[in-house]
């Protein structure tokens, strides 16, 4: 394991007091329970926005804290969704007396934690509404099953529920805006190496010199199947075909697109998957009317990427335009 | 004799050493078919919970379980920090005030336990998850009990049963937690959630061997 | 080799593509020959800053033109120079009257096909300046030699210059400029592994499971020392020792930090390097003003970080917080 | 009989296809004690000319060796393109109008190229650079023609001092180009630029045997 760290056990405090030290201006972070809250917390009257899961996926959640984002994060050990403390203490941090909103990927582990958090904070009185993210089409759905897992669609919910949060949605109406959002994003990724969890100390699986994994998650998990490599306009295609047709995705439909890096594969391979996916869009009629290409939601070094598209309206991309100022997204200010 | 307020304390302090030894067992069982996280979870949150016993290792029994299953709830995460810090929880819930357990009240409060995970939880037997080795094991020790077994031999039933539950996940297709997502990829191992469960009820079984 | 690519030879062309597809308001791409210039080129008036490089850096230099940065970047093969005709016709595109910055790091290749554009430029009445980037404290400094690399400090330069340009510095000012930030920037880096240059299809160098390799450079090149990898924070002492001597820097110094991925490595190492390179700072009463943590100058899909430092006085701090819009950095619009 | 117009060309073919040749291998050295592309670069160059070459083929020599100095220049980046298009050009403008070479001519062209060489790279004999090839080259060439050997056997002398100085280039310590950031660690490596130039002009004396 090739890593810069100083000890397995330490990667999460560690890494969370080097923010701290970088990005004074805009976040502070609070240790046992740990969670990143916005510098100017709480901000009275509006909704509180709150997310978390394991840690491994930087910079998804602890680099979204900040103006027009999250008003807290919660990180876990590596790969480990958070602990009920860390949602109660960071909610009561940053509560600025709107309630309090949850953005929760659907894992058995995220969504059962956040509940009893919820639960807590509900018990004492706090207003707290849950938005889940399962949009990863890699995954079958099913009423008897888990259901699908929440990947890059977060990154984008994130982004638009803040801004809404910040212009003074109040905790209803931002919840159904962030239904919607839910409802209508779509991601699928895939794998060209695995990645080592610190504490484990070997890839979490092998792929062969010529193997590629295609539908994984974002844990190291296996993926929907296995095979040979292939040019990277056919791995597009693989990714955007499930995605397309399940929503589906239709012509005349405007889209927000994420092309996004695992973590260990360069920007310029990201391009060259985003060519494609334009290429694929325009022949399907979809408009890509905004996009990201870059690492948003990782899992450590993994080399790979993952499409995201979520269906926009006006709203969604009004709030998309929105200033935000966080350590890993900015513009506007 | 039943089991004592003491022989608790030596069930946990055997819990936190079985799954020691067993965290990279159980960390590779995960990275099958989940994300290689369960063995150093568990084994977080006992560690943590040993820190925490000899504060209250003169307490009553629910008190130590309880403080058990908030321990586990804030330090492990992931599915398995909710799901055994309210098995823990419920025990300590059924086993209030109490200075010594019979067999009855193991039933109880191992029932109350398992039905905590499933509410917490939503498995149904056969999801392939902790619970195909927890209920067997229950049935089978109230089984043994009613079959006018002694207390230690019920509970070797009760281990017995979580060891076949366990294994019966190997060719199961799960449907809940992170190894759903693996569909048909999933059958062909075992659930580390089982195994961990079967473990944590062995170590009661080897501990308590002599209860009556 | 695993890439997300589909032919070796068009990695280059392709991921342009892919950036013209992706950030049409920011930038056009001109092929054959290849550069970025800003869309809204050429902006009458104002000096046109320019740079380039080999490919395999990025984002750097295409990532970084628009407006506050670059007027043009010409990107080379990857890990080679460009040639003196890319920066020729990118110089009389984003021409506005004002006379051409050209940003060059000090490599062999680089120098000399800048020189041969500069003098084609100047034959035909342009006015050129340009700024030599030699801040790579890992490469001995002689009279003699080819003299240091051209790293981090590029970033910097880059940022600052295009602000000036931008606030209606003329040529010479901002060469001398130019020349004050190049002084006073230092770095340094290293490597966990190597990385595969595309066409080559096998890793530049090999380094062993438990090796590091010290003093790198940005194309693969064999670093000053090989060594058993160490904790983070022996490797940042390593890093910051030779940077912190050179200037060298003092106690009251007022720097801004770039804490790089040389690609591979992921964010959170990249802040567990912050903290200890904070640490340094504060205990030697550097204080750090501003900071940039992330994978800016990159080595393709290589494990590794770098560290910069650029002593800053008032005028580059000014420079440095106007704002920016490029496609990997933006700030304040 | 001496080199004629058509001769150039079989030599230049013959260059494209010797550095197609020795492609990977320069790539190798260049990977040793520079960044692996000294291959692929100098193929690139090579390729693009021979796609132009059915356009000037009929023209004079300086005008085919100038064109393939335009297109090294704009076609091969890095130090090699600059310096070898340098070189090429300065070999054009010594024979412009010319349809033959004579020893003399030979030696006047080859001294103005690698006096362009110099004069854009600043390196010297002794850096460890493709200079350390191409000066004794021309040197033991110039010394032939003086002993009275013919243009082919001069030819092939220049060759094995190219060869000798290429080898030269081993113990050396880079002091230009990407290989003097190595410092000390540069020895022990032959330098990627002084085996293509040696390739090079290995291929005039091949090509040109028998000149006189
Ligand atoms: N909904 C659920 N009900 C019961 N048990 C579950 C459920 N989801 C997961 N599990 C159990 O949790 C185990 C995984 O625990 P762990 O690895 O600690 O959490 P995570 O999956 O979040 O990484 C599984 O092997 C399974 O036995
Ligand atoms: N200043 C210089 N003068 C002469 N030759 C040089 C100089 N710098 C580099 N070279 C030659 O160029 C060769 C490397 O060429 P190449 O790999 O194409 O360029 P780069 O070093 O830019 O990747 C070296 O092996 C050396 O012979
Ligand atoms: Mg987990
Ligand atoms: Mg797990
Ligand atoms: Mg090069
Ligand atoms: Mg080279």
């Amino acid at each position: 394991m090739k890593k810069l760290i100083n000890d397995p056990m330490n990667v999460v405090p560690e890494a969370l007091e080097g923010m701290a030290k970088a990005h004074p201006d805009l976040i502070k972070v609070h240790f046992n329970p740990n969670f990143v809250y916005r510098a100017d917390a709480p901000r009275p009257g509006k909704v509180a926005v709150i997310s978390g899961g394991g840690s491994g996926h930087e910079p998804m959640h602890v680099g979204f804290v900040g103006y027009g984002m999250l008003d807290a994060a919660c990180p876990g050990a590596v790969f480990t969704s958070p602990t009920p403390d860390q949602m109660y203490e960071a909610a009561k941090m940053v509560h600025g007396g709107a309630g309090i909103l949850m953005i929760v990927k659907n894992y058995a582990g995220d969504v059962m934690n956040f509940d009893m958090a919820a639960d807590l904070l509900r018990g004492e009185g706090f207003q707290v509404e849950s938005v889940l993210i399962a949009d990863d089409v890699a995954v079958e759905s099913s009423l008897y099953s888990q259901g699908r897992r929440g990947t890059g669609t977060t990154v984008l919910a994130e982004k638009i529920l803040g801004a809404a949060a910040e212009r003074g949605y109040d905790l209803q109406r931002l919840a159904a805006l962030g239904r919607r959002v839910a409802e209508n994003g779509r991601s699928m990724g895939m794998a060209l190496t695995s990645c080592t969890v610190p504490h484990v100390g070997k890839p979490t699986f092998e792929l062969g010199e010529d193997e590629m994994e295609i539908g994984i998650g974002i844990h190291g998990e296996p993926g929907r199947y296995r095979e040979p490599l292939k040019k990277a306009d056919e791995i597009v295609e693989r990714l955007m075909e499930p995605i397309l047709k399940d929503l589906p995705f239709k012509a005349g439909d405007r889209v927000i697109c994420m092309v996004n890096s695992m973590g260990g594969t360069p920007l310029s391979e990201l391009y060259i998957v985003y060519r494609k996916v334009a290429e694929i869009c325009e022949k399907s009629g979809i408009q890509i009317v905004r996009n990201l290409v870059g690492a948003y939601i990782t899992s450590l070094e993994m080399a790979g990427t993952s499409i995201t598209l979520l269906r926009a309206d006006d709203e969604m991309l009004e709030l998309w335009d929105h200033p935000v100022k966080t350590p890993a997204l900015r513009w506007g200010m | 004799m039943p089991v004592m307020r003491d022989d608790v304390v030596a069930w946990l302090e055997r819990c936190a050493a079985v799954l020691e030894e067993n965290r990279d067992y159980l960390t590779q069982l995960d990275a099958a078919i989940g994300d290689a996280d369960h063995g150093a979870n568990m084994d977080r949150g006992f560690k943590a919970f040993m820190a925490k016993l000899p504060s209250v290792a003169d307490k009553d029994i629910g008190t130590i379980l309880k403080t058990l299953g908030m321990t586990l709830v804030a330090t492990v995460g992931g599915a398995g920090g909710p799901l055994y810090g309210t098995f823990f929880l419920q025990l300590g819930v059924k086993t209030a005030n109490k200075l010594m357990l019979t067999p009855e009240d193991w039933a109880e409060a191992l029932e109350a336990g398992i039905n905590g995970v499933i509410a917490r939880g939503q498995a149904r037997p056969g999801d392939k998850t902790m619970v195909d080795a927890l209920l067997p094991a229950l049935e089978a020790f109230k089984e043994a009990i009613r079959n006018g077994d002694s207390f230690g031999k019920a509970l070797q039933r009760m281990a017995e049963a979580a060891e076949q539950g366990m294994k019966a996940t190997i060719p199961m297709v799960a449907r809940k937690g992170r190894a759903s997502y693996l569909g048909e990829r999933s059958a062909g191992h075992q659930d580390p959630g089982a195994t961990s469960s079967y473990l944590i009820l062995k170590a009661a079984a080897d501990t308590w061997a002599n209860a009556t």
